[in-house]
């Protein structure tokens, strides 16, 4: 009986992955996200110092936001000061800078990267778009909150905010990881079924995996 | 020009003229003469590049107006090929045999407007709006302030001002009593 | 003892009272016809007895009651009924051949064919020269007769031809019978000498030899001939290109003796030409007649050659040489005239039909290899002794002469073969005929029969040489049992032979043993894997690893050669089993004869052995001449596919059946470096005044740094790894050519390490191509998942081959490095730095390409490779991890074999080995490396958290998902930047070369061919121009 | 017991080195960042983006031998350095130089590169083979002119032994490889920033065409690995090459001769790091074409000097 259950739970666990046609699944894993509990409490803390100074940016600008990211890297704001490097997969970074408006063709990439990020990963939304959709609020392809879609640790407002807003937000997110409040990776994994349903809502061809490891 | 002009007359009745610029031109054709004209202009008056192919939603008159516009590098003059098409039954020739790069615009208009081009290669894929399900969204009966709310959960507590007087009141209610920047170009 | 008078005079009387008996029944003149045939081999065969057997004296017979020189004589001898037994035999069964033909043919051609044996038993025995002449006369006019038997336009002006040109030659020998009367006072050939004729009397002996030597068909006088060869009757060809030339030959020999020197001498180098031309110009034949009416023209030119040559020899050596050539061209050219009436399809490209029938299959083969000079048949032993004469006598042109021909012979024959064999069947398959199949069968019976006799009685080879031909039967016998018990069988007889041959007398004699016999043994693990029955296959296999065996305990020169021969041709069929393999094997079998005649004429230069031991004892205290070690080396290293000359081995690798091309890499290759030891041998104590292995020592660092370059650009898995084996060839060719003591301690080293990882390799990718069914590596990718067994081999393999350490290819690297270091081959060992650093490339190539990356939707379900294929892997990889763990197996070994040449270079301390320049240890390193990899290891699984194991397609990426893995897969054309920096650097220059020099030879054959013009006026001017030629050569 | 303090001992020698590697790694960044007129990052910043890589809670792996590439890589690391000789006549930073001479350091380098590239493989995205591809090539491409220098060097000390070759740099400055035999150090500085893979030679990991190459698929600890693994593995070279021509470290107190090491590979390091802030990136032809040109004439050169001069 018991041992029933557990199958249950086994295939509960996969992924259908319905929007992949039959002969591609094989090709993709169809794990769930888990929640990860975090190291004890001192080892954790360490972990965390270490975090918020090592912050590993994913180099995907996804709109107009993406400009400010430039003087960001050079010699003028020189954010590698602060342990920011940018790395070119998501494989290797850990934040995620969702630049501005984000329409439903890049949601759908943004939310593959951001699953492809292995956690802890922080995610800062950076201009109005992000937060309430800003000056298309009212158009039929720019979403409003990106909330709703993958879990967000910093807002940065403003169209467009300066890179002096950007590093302010960046200490904001390096106070957050320090005290440990950043733990969207879990809030997602705990989560998973409701931002699905909100992703699957606006994406209609739904032409990958249901998580992309 | 004009000779050229004056050739087209030959060719078709009721031609339609609309001079924009010195180096703009607009002609109002029939939907049965594109073909004939299109290739007319390439192959013998020269207009060999296409710079874009557009549509217009004339939900007034019930009609949709496309755009071919054709460019002429040895006078240097950009003319506009004007198509009236029916807004109920939107259905246009296929012009990607004239310039095979033209299936990639039509295709782009069919999702947009909703018009078909029978015959263009690969007009059904989607271009832009992956997956889209709703009208086409350029569509002047497309409600896309509806469709936001409807779809993007909108956050709460939204409130909007005309630019020019929030401005004025913010900013720069003393604004003509400032003392003017000079800068270096000046 | 019937007197032959009787042969002649019942031949002309039955011959005559055909017509008269056939009116009554064709029966009755069918069996009279046959009959006198039959009484005619069998009096011959009867008097040869007695003369062989019996020592009764030479019979002379006088007619009319006279003694010579009043009457007409004639003479039966030895030599005389040797010739007549064969001629009338090939009469015979030429006869039954046409038995259908006949039948039904009008009575003429039955007298006319009586008529014409008779003309030929005549003209053989008769000592008169007008008598001669009668015979010549009733002999052409037979012909002429015969030759439009046919009754086609075609052979009527052939006919008419042959007539023109006849009526020349005989106007010619009249007159030369004329005034030799005139000058000497008679026309008993015993009764002449040369020495009757002054100045103006050699004019006579010209008249009269220039007469028998057009009937001989001399380059370039001889275009009518062809047009008869290839428009008449395959029955009544056969008997004119045999029987007749035969009679005019032994005709051309009977003078010989009246002929001043000068004379003979001319005539050897035209008959050096013709025979050089003749196959030439068979190059660019398609027509099975034409193309062997050529070859009869060379093989006839090649005897009167190796007749004038062979002149001062001790008589033996002249049956043997004369008399082997002379049964060669007999059978080999009757049976495939017949085999040519058979098929009944003129192109060569359909006699694939024979394909539907083994045995004349089988026939085909042996008369097509009987002629090319193919052991064990009569033309191997007799060209080898004519070499050898050839050398001594000093006459070089004439030997590069005719061992061209002889290439240009085997490249047309080997062509026709390979076509034969591998070609698609289109033609319609004819009816058999069981009459024209026995009488060719029988020619084959002879073949073998002479090949026994010659090894059996005139060499006295013992049982062990034989061997490899003895297998081939044993297996042909039992061919119809299934391969896996034939397999089995197979290695029990490969390890009772290794067993056999074990003690050996030297410690380089067991390493090679343990390379050929038992890595042999092993290989053939992995043909059990067949299934079916795989005809021929395990004979051939057997035959070419009994004959690596016989290499090394080879005593002699001859037995060497014999067996490199016999290796060459086994491994030449094996190749041939390929698919696709037609073009592969040509190409292997033409640069493997033209390296055995440079080794051939290299032995022949080379002094004579005393004693009995094997010759890598006896080689080491005979100083071999500087041409010899040239000659040699060049064709041990054609077999080792050095540069220059490889282009044969990456096709052959490739287009082999997989588990036969492990054979070839791994074993067959190591052939060419023992023999180039062998010669190294001899070098240690007499190093010729120029330093030759010197540049052999360049030559194998280019070897391997260009076998690197070519096997990072292939696409096709075995093609990669057969330049990879044609690099790491190279690598031993230059530390054999070191000639020092760290130098053949490395080579040796390598060749090991080389045998038991590049069969790995092969093997493991025969079990993948037998899963995959493709050697296109970009075809592949992820098999990984699905392989691991066979994954673990590739990257231990590419490891060892590679030189990373712990493994054993480092210690190649060491030793091969310090030697070269220490020997001050410095650029070179910078040159070989560089390959080694390019052989990465490759090997990445293979692994990646193959196992790593995406795993195509096709090999989803793919299971892992057949447990026969995994079997020796394996064993080789444990091979490899033993050597490497504790490399003192193999390097005190080593150093011992070495230690017979040189002094020592090395110090061997517990598990280090010092030479003076570094030191290594290869039992710290192994400990080292573990460590390095353990902790590292325990670090990750300590620190690396939850891991999630992800698929294929989960790989990084944001716009668009990988669309196939068939587009993700990065495999083709990997190094595409690397061959855009080479730039002209990059072009296959070799391949261009060889290719040029093949179209050039074919161009050339194609513009002589232009002197036949098919015009009877035109062939006989040609006659008088050759005349006059020849007269002004000969300045008479 | 003789084990046990020969691992105590390599521990010890390990650990200096990758700090010491990653030090100077961290150094250079500083240096780039100061060329570039930025402030940079601090110096033991490689020392928190280890810790980071290392803490990752979910670790991506493709396979067995994808799960081993890093361990492979790390285990060459190790293995380069444990067979170099850091320090003349000391048993601490001795190292295992028994096991073997310059050949087996040389060879030992392709031993995390081969492991390294097999593990990319199996991560099956494509940018890792093409780097792999454009790393291996450019390797066969610096190996000429390396190996020709290290050929002079062996026929001028007739030594491949590494200890043999510092010990007879010793004496005075003027004795170093660098002054007895110019040209064979020439040809191996370039190749040197070719190993180093900086600009104008950074085609490998070339993060704006391929994204950083070989290691695309490679996170958290496998990640934290490799950047361990890269300081160890900068600090072995440059030892090698500070030992083979540059007169090694050597004195008698241990801590002044580490000194004379870590000034001598800071130097060392320093070239290739000037060389590369100041040059664009190649094209990978360029690479290899470059490599086999004018160094490996220089390299030719070397050795035609010394076995023939």
């Amino acid at each position: 009986m018991e041992k029933k259950d557990l199958n249950e739970i086994e295939k509960e666990m996969k992924l259908a992955n319905e929007g992949l046609p039959e002969k591609e699944r094989i090709l993709f894993s169809d794990a769930r996200p888990s929640r990860v509990e975090p190291l004890n409490k001192y080892l954790e803390q360490f972990v965390n110092w270490a975090r918020a100074r090592s912050l590993w940016l994913l180099a995907f600008g996804t709109g107009c936001g993406a400009t400010e990211l430039r003087p960001l890297m050079t010699s003028r704001f020189d954010v590698s000061r602060f342990g920011i490097a940018g790395r070119p997969t998501p494989r290797q970074a850990s934040v995620f800078i969702i630049g501005g408006y984000a329409s439903i063709k890049t949601i759908k990439r943004i939310v593959r990267s951001y699953e492809q990020m292995q956690g802890p990963k922080y995610v800062i939304a950076l201009g109005s778009c992000t937060i309430n959709g800003g000056m298309y609020y009212d158009s039929y392809n720019t979403i409003n909150r990106i909330d709703y879609y993958i879990p967000v640790d910093t807002y940065i407002a403003g169209c467009m905010p300066r890179p002096e807003a950007l590093i302010a937000g960046f200490n904001r997110l390096k106070e957050k990881i320090q005290k440990g409040e950043c733990d969207g990776m879990n809030k997602y994994a705990d989560n998973f079924d409701w931002y699905k349903k909100n992703q699957k809502q606006i994406i209609k061809d739904w032409n990958m995996p249901d998580y992309n490891w | 020009m004009k000779n050229i002009l004056k050739r087209l007359n030959e060719k078709i009745d009721d031609l339609v003229v609309v001079k924009q610029r010195d180096d703009l031109y607009f002609i109002k054709v029939k939907r049965e003469h594109t073909d004939f004209i299109l290739r007319y202009l390439k192959l013998d008056e020269n207009f060999k590049h296409l710079d874009f192919m557009q549509a217009v939603d004339y939900i007034e008159n019930n009609q949709f107006q496309l755009t071919y516009m054709l460019y002429n590098y040895e006078i240097k003059i950009n003319l506009g090929i004007n198509v009236m098409i029916d807004r109920e039954k939107a259905e246009m020739d296929s012009m990607h045999r004239i310039w095979p790069h033209l299936w990639q615009y039509q295709r782009e208009i069919h999702e947009m407007y909703g018009i078909n081009f029978p015959g263009s290669p690969r007009v059904d894929e989607s271009f832009v709006l992956e997956g889209w399900e709703e009208m086409p969204p350029m569509r002047r009966d497309f409600d896309t302030l509806e469709y936001s709310k409807r779809t993007f959960y909108p956050r709460p507590g939204r409130s909007t001002n005309d630019p020019k007087e929030y401005m004025k009141e913010k900013l720069y209610h003393d604004f003509a009593k400032s003392p003017k920047i000079r800068r270096d170009d000046e | 003892m019937v007197s032959p008078i009787y042969i002649l005079i019942l031949s002309l009387a039955i011959g005559f009272l055909l017509s008269v008996i056939d009116k009554t029944n064709r029966k009755f003149s069918l069996t009279a016809f046959y009959g006198v045939l039959t009484f005619n081999v069998l009096v011959i065969a009867d008097w040869f007895y007695r003369f062989l057997f019996l020592g009764v004296p030479t019979l002379t017979i006088n007619t009319a009651g006279f003694r010579a020189p009043v009457s007409i004589n004639l003479q039966l001898g030895v030599q005389e009924s040797f010739v007549l037994l064969f001629t009338n035999l090939i009469g015979l069964f030429a006869a039954i051949f046409l038995y259908k033909k006949f039948k039904e043919s009008n009575i003429s051609s039955l007298t006319l064919y009586l008529i014409l044996i008779m003309g030929v038993n005549g003209l053989v025995m008769t000592r008169d020269l007008f008598n001669m002449y009668v015979f010549l006369e009733i002999l052409s006019i037979s012909t002429y007769s015969l030759t439009s038997f046919g009754k086609t336009g075609k052979s009527l002006s052939a006919g008419f031809k042959y007539m023109l040109a006849g009526v020349t030659a005989s106007t010619f020998f009249l007159l030369g019978v004329v005034f030799i009367y005139y000058f000497s006072g008679n026309l008993n050939i015993d009764f002449i000498q040369a020495s009757q004729f002054t100045n103006y009397g050699s004019i006579a002996l010209f008249l009269l030899s220039i007469a028998i030597f057009i009937e001989l068909k001399p380059f370039p006088a001889n275009g009518w001939a062809l047009d008869v060869y290839e428009a008449v009757d395959s029955g009544i060809v056969s008997v004119i290109a045999v029987v007749n030339s035969a009679a005019i030959l032994f005709l051309f020999y009977k003078i010989m003796p009246i002929l001043p020197e000068r004379f003979l001498n001319v005539f050897g180098i035209a008959g050096v030409i013709t025979f050089l031309f003749s196959n030439m110009l068979a190059l660019k034949q398609k027509k099975a007649k034409r193309l062997l009416g050529y070859s009869s023209i060379g093989q006839v030119g090649l005897l009167v050659a190796s007749l004038v040559f062979t002149a001062n020899a001790p008589q033996h050596l002249i049956y043997l040489i004369v008399g082997g050539f002379f049964i060669n061209h007999l059978i080999s050219k009757a049976g495939l005239f017949w085999l040519s009436g058979i098929v009944k399809h003129e192109n060569i490209s359909d006699w694939n039909v024979l394909r539907g029938n083994r045995s004349l299959l089988i026939l085909f083969g042996i008369f097509l290899f009987a002629l090319a000079g193919i052991p064990p048949f009569a033309g191997f032993w007799a060209k080898w002794e004519l070499v050898k004469l050839l050398v001594h006598s000093k006459m070089l042109f004439a030997l590069s002469a005719i061992l061209l021909g002889s290439l240009f012979e085997i490249i047309f024959l080997f062509r026709w073969f390979t076509l034969t064999v591998k070609s698609d069947i289109a033609a319609t398959i004819p009816r058999w005929d069981a009459s024209k199949i026995f009488s060719t069968s029988f020619l084959g019976v002879i073949a073998i029969f002479f090949a026994a006799m010659i090894m059996k009685v005139y060499y006295g080879f013992s049982l062990i040489h034989i061997l490899p031909v003895l297998a081939v039967l044993v297996i042909d016998i039992i061919d119809f049992l299934p391969s896996k018990v034939k397999g089995l069988l197979s290695l029990l007889a490969v390890l009772a032979y290794g067993y056999y041959i074990y003690p050996f007398e030297s410690n380089i004699q067991l390493f090679f043993g343990i390379i050929f016999i038992v890595g042999s043994a092993v290989n053939i693990i992995s043909t059990l894997n067949r299934t079916g029955k795989s005809e021929g296959f395990y004979g051939f296999l057997l035959m070419m690893i009994f004959s690596f065996g016989n290499l090394i305990i080879a005593t002699n020169y001859l037995e060497f050669f014999l067996t490199w021969e016999f290796m060459t041709i086994s491994s030449f069929l094996l190749i041939l089993r390929g698919k696709q393999a037609q073009k592969a094997s040509l190409m292997y079998m033409i640069f493997s004869t033209a390296g055995a005649y440079l080794m051939m004429v290299g032995f022949a230069f080379a002094p004579q052995l005393m004693g009995n031991s094997p010759l890598v004892i006896s080689l080491a205290n005979v100083q071999l001449p500087l041409i010899s070690i040239i000659l040699l080396s060049i064709g041990f290293m054609i077999k080792s596919g050095s540069l220059g000359v490889h282009i044969w081995l990456p096709e052959a690798h490739a287009e082999a059946e997989a588990d036969v091309s492990s054979f070839i890499s791994a074993i067959l290759l190591k052939a060419g470096v023992f023999g180039l030891l062998l010669v190294g041998i001899s070098y240690v104590k007499f190093a010729p005044s120029f330093d030759i292995f010197y540049w052999v020592g360049w030559i194998g660092v280019l070897t391997a740094i260009v076998g690197a370059f070519l096997a990072s650009f292939q696409e096709d898995a075995k093609r990669l790894l057969a330049y990879s084996s044609m690099s790491q060839v190279g690598y031993i060719v230059a530390a054999i050519a070191m000639v020092s003591h760290l130098g053949w301690v490395s080579a040796l080293y390598l060749a090991f390490n080389h045998m038991m990882f590049k069969s790995a390799l092969f093997i493991a990718v025969a079990g993948i191509y037998y899963r995959t069914h493709t050697r296109n590596m970009y075809e592949m990718g992820g098999l990984i998942k699905k392989m691991p067994l066979s994954y673990i081999t590739v990257l231990i393999s590419i490891i060892a081959v590679s030189g990373v350490p712990p493994l054993s290819g480092f210690g190649a690297k060491w030793l091969i490095y310090t030697a070269f270091i220490s020997n001050g081959w410095y650029l070179q060992a910078g040159v070989l730095f560089f390959a080694s650093a390019v052989s990465f490339l490759y090997l990445y190539r293979i692994i990646h390409s193959i196992f790593l990356g995406q795993l195509k939707y096709e090999h989803q379900d793919i299971k892992e490779a057949p447990v026969w294929f995994i079997i020796p892997q394996y064993i080789f990889l444990g091979g490899i991890m033993a050597i490497s763990a504790f490399p003192n197996l193999i390097i005190k070994p080593l150093n011992k074999i070495a230690m017979h040449y040189f002094g020592s270079s090395i110090r061997i301390d517990g598990y280090s080995i010092f030479s003076e320049l570094g030191h290594w240890d290869g039992h710290v390193v192994m400990l080292v490396t573990m460590g390095a990899f353990i902790v590292p290891l325990l670090i990750l699984l300590l620190l690396v958290g939850k891991t999630q194991k992800v698929k294929q397609f989960n790989i990084v990426y944001a716009a668009e998902r990988p669309e196939s893995p068939q587009t993700t897969h990065v495999a083709h054309n990997m190094y595409a930047h690397y061959r855009k920096a080479l730039g002209g650097w990059g072009k296959p220059r070799i391949w261009n070369f060889w290719h040029s020099a093949s179209e050039w030879t074919h161009s050339l054959a194609d513009y002589f061919r232009h002197i036949y013009t098919g015009n009877g006026q035109t062939y006989v001017l040609h006659i008088i121009l050759y005349v006059v030629v020849i007269y002004i050569v000969m300045g008479v | 017991m003789d084990i046990i303090i020969r691992i105590l001992y390599a521990v010890i020698s390990i650990l200096v080195a990758t700090v010491w590697g990653l030090t100077l790694t961290g150094i250079v960044r500083k240096i780039y960042a100061r060329v570039h007129g930025r402030f940079g990052p601090p110096v033991w910043q490689p020392f928190l983006d280890i810790i980071q890589t290392h803490s990752r809670r979910v670790a991506i792996s493709h396979g067995y031998m994808f799960f081993l590439g890093p361990v492979f890589r790390f285990a060459g690391g190790l293995g380069t350095y444990l067979f170099i000789p850091v320090i003349l006549g000391s048993t601490v930073f001795g190292n295992f130089s028994m096991g073997g001479d310059v050949l087996l350091v040389m060879y030992f380098i392709f031993f995390g590169q081969l492991g390294m590239a097999l593990g990319a493989g199996e991560g099956g995205h494509p940018y890792s083979p093409m780097g792999i591809a454009r790393g291996l090539s450019q390797m066969s491409a610096f190996e000429v002119p390396f190996s020709l220098a290290i050929i002079s060097v062996a026929i001028q000390y007739h030594s491949l032994n590494i200890t043999t070759i510092v010990q007879a740099q010793q004496g005075s400055i003027l004795n170093w490889t660098l002054f007895t035999n110019p040209l064979a150090v020439i040809a191996a500085m370039i190749s040197l920033l070719g190993m180093n893979g900086h600009a104008p030679f950074s085609i490998v990991m070339a993060p704006q065409e391929i994204p950083i190459g070989p290691p695309i698929e490679m996170n958290g600890s496998f990640l934290g690995i490799l950047q361990t693994n890269r300081g160890l593995f900068a600090a072995a070279k440059l030892i090698l090459f500070m030992n083979l021509f540059f007169g090694g470290a050597a004195h008698p107190n241990i801590l002044v001769a580490l000194l004379i090491m870590m000034i001598k590979t800071f130097f060392i390091y320093m070239f290739s790091v000037f060389v590369g802030a100041s040059f664009p990136r190649f094209r990978p032809e360029q690479s290899f074409r470059f490599f086999l040109k004018w160094p490996t004439a220089i390299g030719i050169l070397a050795i035609l000097y010394i076995a023939y001069l």
